[in-house]
């Protein structure tokens, strides 16, 4: 009883801390002067017309690789707590239809993936969308017993190596002494084509192969692999 | 925008409370996750300027006057960020709790208070 | 030179990697891992030596090519460097720690640490608010899960709290971000002060700051930590304990600048909260792990609350308190709990077992000094420095609980300690070896224990080297420990002498000269007792060494500092020495509680005392010109009374003395005490000069009227000799400390001359009384009787020494008495003087008990085959009896110097013709007495002879076996409970009023401690309430708008 | 329209979080708070934000349920009975 009396006060003491911020919000009017930065600068310095992936890939990349690096851990994680070598595993019986449809469904979902992440500095998404899409697909053939002999090792040398190569290219920025994660290692390009942006989508595209082996082997420990 | 403001923030105390109301583990866990993602919406609300459009430069937006047209980018960097980091955590979480099942074979969270004092 | 980034950057490389490179095999993953780690410390410790030595710049680090705040920045100066040192070394010692298991376990359990690793370095090094955000969910994701190391049920629940608990506080975290952002337009803490924000803009820097505050777990909302603590691998928690609390507690310290005053106010008392509560809590620990759990919160409180209160001192002053109290925390937390794996015990009464390892044990010895504040580790000068500061800006409560959590610390800690020493009731089980890797992290830590002491007095504090010889006595005395102790005692003899030779000539006042003479001569004879030992008694020299170096460094000191060092050092060594005793556990905790918690009122009183304005020598010199405040002069007084074992503070006192080796007694009794005695007339000095309103003297004056007269009292009631003689010394004392309070010269010669001759009686009595034990093996006066017979050397002494405490002529104390009332008498303090003229009454009925169920009576029959006592114990008795009787016919040998000493501050009040002193109200001729005594006693004597009769030897009428056999014969021995009837006719007055009230002291702290920790009831969810409680109170506290 | 809209999703997500609360079954609640992420995704793109729309569709939606899914199978296959 008392113990609901407190939930209830911290509750209310929760809204009441939020309360100022609802009474006196403002909505801005305009960018400020970091953001405003921050587009100029996509567009004319990074000649990447999607401001949110270069300032994700270029201007706070440090906190991608840390991204990055927060879901390789819960990979790790979740792996090293599950051992691995859980002994129930998903028994969905896959009709002949259905396994049929989804190998035909995961090559499209893969390709939709790569697409989403190459194209992360002209249109919405990148490598984070992307590679979610990557893992719905292995999801998909987790579920449906497609070839359920994943080939487990691969998709840790495509996770390993993918991040090894993100460091790899943030190292090359230190070494050519543009900047740590800088895109100026490769040449700008054309304002919109697929190759341009510096090193823009090469790094998103890293991130996706890395984030969609991630999640996929999230996936798999947690589904329960062989 | 406001009224997604006032979203996210009942959306985070909604899942406040769920974390201190419910007894089940994975109840405890959505209500953790509901929060998150009612820091999320509270986050992109700040960013917003009204009536203006994504940040990507395309046909919708020019290049030339695109600073006075289009949203923060920045708390949409940080969101995608934050979401991708939720997941992590979320993932962590709810791999103990299977772990603390195989053990204990309860979800209540009253069963798991040996350690005390 | 290699930028830090690479940390990161290698970090990440190998991290990523390392699952392929396992595949080739673990050796090679675990070089790679090694490797690293390894490298973290290598370049920290580079840019560490260029910020300290070469003074380079701030290192900033843009990434992306672009500066702040466009792209993240990182930093690099010597405060990060400092602490990433450390934590990279840490870790790295920890990893080695972990050895075995890394070679076992998956691999994943290396990434996952080494990306802890990395995320503390980032957490430090980022200067953007987010980016901290990313990096604290890197160190807290990595840390979840090894929190699983050992996967057991309680780890598991355990972590999920953990968990449940980093969630809640990282979701604020990310939430005062995005405010800060949304009301600042940047993330950048270059970018950002406390002005940035003001009304609404408040809630987000109180978002942001209670998030990292929860973190670092604060009391009560931390109670997932301590199950963390407990339940966790050791190695583990030694990194959570240690590099996380670092790491955050570094970016608390980081956005301090953006938090209004009110708010840091609020935290650091929060944080002193959390260091009183936690400490007093783990009082009732018996839990080793858990135990450190609550000191390691408690010392995080104190970390903070030392970070926010020392902002506006001097850089210097800050860097000392804030890096000394980091550093002793890391070192000696880590170690304990690298010992806790090693042990392998829950319960902290199975410790015992430590002590089949030696060289752990003293390591385990070590980092228990080091985390309570003693000297010469670093905690001791944070702490003083801390203390200076808190005075300085008149906050006492944070004082106050700052010394009080300190004192609870002490108490839990070194209750462990000395049961590990001393608990009798063990198994022989040996404890396993721990193995290299284990072993190798504990030992530099230990090491590093040691080197940073010594740092730190070489770059915050000019000390001569003499100030740290008796740390330098225990280290030359543990090399040559194998010697028989025979050897160690001679050369110890000599290095005594050689020391006394190396002061005398800093002994410029003649006031030190006579406290040399009692500390450096007193003790050097009393070293000739412990060359009866047999055993090898390892150690004991090397203790005994640096408390009587400590003795004379108190002479020399010159600044509060190095009085107040010598004063530690001499309370820690009698600590260990007393501890030597057989059952000395619960005595020397005591003497230990007692004398720090008066250690702790001394540096209060220095604190509070103007600073010392010329360098003229030693401090008994300069403080006749420093005006020391009443508040000063109050707690320094009692601070120095603990030690003289005034009424009141005096029950280890007792307790102390009996339970020492009988050698140990005498210089706890006949030296020590005086050391108080010489603190007090320090004070005496600084306070002739400038009388402040209240009249303290007066009051002291009181307490040692009434120590007098309770120590008489209570030694009449004692069974065993050697607590009679304790309370014989206390009541000894107290005259001395009444006399000394008078602050008039006849006062001051009578207290000094009572002062010295006590040294000398009390000496021999407790060596008399250890040859008596060394025989007999009993401290029960009632199992002894007749052993004037068997033992009339010692008989001699012992009737000396009590005609010379009783002071009936011709011996020394009759001197003293009758300077003593001449001095009340003049200064027209009648009532004390009959207190203590009563009291006299009463000591002649401990010391008439003293020898007669002693020496006089009948012989046991257990007692007939019993020698005299060793000539190692004669020796020295015989000195004093000289020195006895040379003061007692010869009185001007010591009065003339004793006059000369007090006319430096009075004028005489007495002259001194040829053998005669001649006072206001009468005069002395000690000779003459003598004469007269002898005379008096020569008479009957010779009539005696002359006309002897026939000399009749009565049998002993065995009442006993008259009725029925009692149980123990003995007790119906008169000796036995000698003085009932006086007991009963005093009543209620003889109950130890005193000690009740100790104990209910105790016992009301342990309670509230009990009451206190329920709070943790263990339920993940209750904690997750906590917190959420914690943080709307605290937002209701600081009232953000 | 818009500020309709938001209203209406408002309402809607805010039942759904009540419903993930109270709901009995753990399956129905995992539901439920799938629903909340993706209706928020729906707002983020109002709000301007694709990105995180598609982010918060997948990820938020999408893998978060699934995670949660294969947790609850696996702690219902150690259930004996139920």
């Amino acid at each position: 009883m008392i113990k609901k009396v407190v939930v209830l006060l911290s509750i209310i003491g929760l809204i009441a801390i939020f309360m100022p911020m609802i009474t006196q919000f403002q909505e801005r009017e305009n960018l400020n002067e970091l953001a405003t930065d921050y587009v100029n600068g996509s567009i004319h310095e990074l000649g990447t017309p999607n401001v949110v992936t270069s300032v994700i890939v270029t201007y706070r990349g440090l906190d991608t690789l840390g991204e990055v690096t927060v879901l390789f851990l819960a990979t790790v994680g979740v792996g090293f707590l599950l051992k691995g070598k859980s002994e129930d595993k998903i028994e969905i019986s896959a009709s002949e239809l259905l396994e049929t449809t989804s190998s035909v469904l995961v090559a499209m979902i893969m390709v939709l993936g790569i697409y989403i992440f190459t194209h992360g500095h002209l249109t919405p998404g990148g490598g984070f969308q992307g590679g979610v899409v990557i893992a719905s697909g292995f999801l998909l053939m987790l579920l449906s017993n497609v070839n359920a002999k994943m080939n487990h090792s691969i998709m840790h040398f495509v996770e390993s190596l993918s991040g090894f190569a993100y460091v790899g290219i943030g190292v090359t920025g230190l070494v050519l002494t543009v900047g740590f994660l800088s895109p100026k290692i490769l040449p700008l390009g054309n304002f919109g084509d697929l190759f341009s942006a510096g090193a823009i989508p090469v790094i998103y595209s890293l991130v996706g192969l890395k984030v969609g082996s991630e999640l996929t082997s999230i996936l798999v420990t947690m589904g329960g692999e062989k | 925008m406001i009224s997604t403001l006032i979203l996210g923030i009942a959306l985070l105390i909604i899942g406040f409370y769920a974390m201190l109301t419910q007894k089940n583990l994975i109840k405890i866990v959505i209500g953790f996750s509901i929060a998150d993602t009612g820091t999320h919406i509270i986050i992109v609300s700040l960013g917003y300027l009204r009536g203006k459009t994504a940040p990507i430069i395309d046909n919708a937006v020019n290049a030339v006057n695109a600073v006075q047209e289009v949203v923060d980018p920045i708390p949409s960097a940080l969101v995608l960020t934050a979401i991708v980091i939720g997941l992590a955590v979320t993932a962590v979480m709810l791999s103990f709790i299977v772990e603390m099942y195989k053990k204990n074979k309860s979800l209540s969270i009253d069963d798991y208070q040996e350690l005390k004092w | 030179m290699v930028s830090p980034i690479y940390i990161l950057i290698m970090s990440l490389a190998v991290g990523f990697l390392l699952s392929i490179i396992d595949r080739a095999g673990r050796k090679i993953s675990l070089t790679a891992f090694y490797g690293v780690l390894t490298f973290n410390v290598v370049l920290m410790a580079n840019w560490l030596y260029r910020f300290v030595f070469l003074h380079v710049p701030t290192l900033v680090i843009n990434t992306a090519g672009f500066k702040a705040p466009i792209s993240i920045n990182l930093e690099l100066g010597l405060m990060e460097a400092f602490v990433l040192f450390f934590a990279n070394l840490s870790g790295l010692l920890a990893a080695v720690y972990l050895f075995k298991k890394f070679k076992e376990t998956q691999v994943s359990s290396l990434i996952l640490y080494l990306l802890l690793i990395m995320g503390a370095n980032g957490l430090v090094m980022t200067q953007d608010l987010f980016n901290m955000f990313v990096f604290l969910e890197i160190l807290s994701i990595s840390t979840f899960a090894l929190t699983v190391l050992k996967k057991s049920r309680e780890t598991l629940s355990a972590g999920f709290k953990y968990m449940i608990a980093g969630g809640v506080a990282s979701t604020f975290f990310l939430l005062g971000v995005v405010f800060v952002y949304y009301f600042t337009g940047s993330l950048n803490l270059g970018n950002l002060s406390a002005g940035s924000f003001t009304n609404v803009g408040l809630v987000s820097v109180f978002l942001l700051s209670i998030a990292v505050f929860i973190e670092l777990k604060p009391f009560p909302a931390n109670g997932w930590a301590l199950d963390v603590y407990q339940s966790v691998d050791s190695g583990i928690v030694s990194i959570i304990a240690v590099v996380n609390s670092a790491a955050i507690g570094f970016v608390f310290y980081k956005i301090m600048p953006l938090l209004p005053s009110e708010f840091l106010t609020v935290f650091g008392i929060a944080g002193i909260v959390t260091f009183l509560f936690s400490n007093m809590m783990g009082l009732k620990q018996d839990n080793a792990k858990r135990l450190l759990g609550y000191s390691s919160i408690g010392q995080m409180g104190l970390l903070l609350a030392a970070l926010i209160f020392t902002a506006n001192v001097q850089p210097s002053v800050r860097y000392l308190v804030i890096g000394g109290l980091f550093l002793n925390h890391l070192i000696s937390k880590a170690g304990l709990f690298w010992l806790a794996g090693i042990v392998k015990q829950d319960k902290i009464k199975d410790w015992g077992i430590l002590r089949s390892r030696k060289p752990l044990l003293v390591l385990f010895g070590l980092f228990i000094f080091a985390l309570s504040g003693l000297p010469p580790f670093a905690g001791f000068w944070a702490k003083w420095e801390f203390v200076k500061v808190l005075v300085d800006a008149k906050m006492f409560f944070v004082l106050t609980s700052v010394l009080v959590g300190s004192l609870f610390e002490l108490i839990f800690l070194f209750r462990w300690f000395t049961s590990v020493v001393k608990n009798t009731d063990e198994t022989n089980e040996q404890l396993a070896s721990p193995g290299k890797s284990k072993a190798t992290p504990v030992i530099v830590f230990g090491l590093m224990a040691v080197i940073s002491s010594f740092g730190i007095m070489r770059f915050f504090y000019e000390f001569n080297w003499i100030q740290v010889l008796p740390i330098f006595a225990v280290l030359a005395i543990s090399l040559i420990d194998s010697l028989p102790s025979k050897v160690k005692g001679f050369l110890s003899l000599a290095a005594v002498a050689g020391y006394g030779y190396y002061i005398y000539p800093l002994l410029e006042n003649n006031l030190q000269m006579f406290f040399g003479v009692i500390f450096i001569i007193g003790s050097a004879i009393n070293i000739i007792a412990t060359l009866n030992r047999k055993n090898q008694s390892r150690g004991f020299y090397g203790f005994l060494l640096m408390m009587i170096f400590s003795f004379g460094n108190l002479l020399i000191a010159s600044t509060y500092l190095e009085f107040f060092l010598a004063w530690e050092f001499m309370t820690i060594s009698s600590f260990l020495l007393i501890l030597r005793g057989q059952k000395a556990q619960r005595a020397s905790l005591l003497y230990l509680i007692f004398s720090t918690a008066g250690a702790y009122l001394i540096m209060v009183g220095f604190s509070f005392a103007p600073a010392l304005s010329s360098s003229g020598g030693a401090l008994i010199n300069v403080i006749e010109l420093v005006n020391l405040p009443l508040v000063s002069i109050i707690v320094l007084a009692i601070g120095f009374m603990i030690k003289s074992g005034s009424a009141g503070v005096h029950i280890w006192l007792p307790e102390a003395h009996a339970e020492a080796e009988s050698d140990v007694s005498p210089f706890i009794s006949a030296i020590l005490l005086k050391a108080g005695v010489f603190g007090l007339l320090m004070l005496g000095i600084s306070y002739i000069s400038f009388t402040p309103s209240f009249d303290v003297f007066y009051w002291i004056g009181w307490v040692g009227v009434i120590t007098a007269l309770i120590g008489a009292f209570m030694a009449s009631f004692q069974e065993d000799a050697k607590k009679l003689l304790a309370y014989s010394s206390m009541s000894q004392v107290g005259y001395v400390v009444a006399a000394l309070a008078m602050i008039t010269h006849l006062g001051w010669v009578s207290a000094l001359y009572l002062a010295f001759n006590h040294m000398m009686f009390k000496s021999a009595l407790f060596i008399a009384i250890a040859g008596v034990y060394y025989r007999t093996r009993t401290r029960k006066m009632y199992e002894m009787g007749g052993l004037i017979a068997k033992m009339p050397l010692s008989y001699i002494t012992v009737l000396m020494s009590i005609i010379a405490v009783s002071g009936v002529p011709p011996l020394s104390g009759f001197g003293a008495k009758w300077l003593i009332y001449t001095a009340f008498i003049t200064k027209g303090w009648y009532l004390q003087a009959g207190v203590l003229f009563f009291a006299s009454g009463v000591s002649f009925l401990y010391l008439y008990r003293l020898i007669h169920t002693i020496f006089l009576g009948q012989l046991k029959y257990e007692h007939q085959d019993i020698k005299e006592a060793p000539v190692w114990f004669i020796i020295p008795q015989y000195i004093f009896m000289a020195g006895i009787m040379a003061i007692s016919m010869f009185p001007n040998l010591i009065i003339k110097p004793l006059n000369v000493i007090a006319m430096k501050y009075f004028d005489s009040s007495i002259q001194i013709d040829g053998l005669t002193v001649i006072s206001e109200l009468g005069h002395w001729n000690g000779n003459l007495v003598m004469y007269v005594t002898m005379a008096v006693f020569a008479i009957p004597f010779i009539l005696l002879l002359v006309l002897k009769g026939k000399t009749q030897k009565v049998k002993q009428f065995n009442i006993v076996y008259a009725a029925e056999r009692p149980e123990s014969p003995q007790t119906t021995h008169v000796a036995h409970n000698m003085y009932a009837h006086f007991r009963k006719a005093l009543g209620k007055w003889t109950l130890p009023r005193v000690q009740l009230f100790w104990d209910s002291v105790a016992e009301w702290s342990h309670t509230l401690g009990g009451f206190f920790r329920r709070v943790y009831t263990g339920n993940g969810q209750t904690y997750i309430l906590h917190i959420v409680v914690y943080i709307v109170v605290m937002y209701v506290v600081m009232g953000v708008k | 329209m818009i500020p309709g809209i938001i209203i209406g999703l408002g309402v809607i997500m805010i039942a759904a979080a009540f419903a993930a609360i109270y709901f009995k079954s753990l399956l129905a609640s995992i539901i439920a708070a799938g629903v909340i992420s993706l209706l928020a995704s729906v707002i983020y793109l109002i709000l301007g934000s694709p990105d995180v729309a598609m982010t918060e569709a997948s990820i938020g939606s999408g893998l978060t349920t699934v995670i949660f899914l294969f947790a609850l199978h696996r702690v219902r296959k150690g259930k004996s009975d139920d």
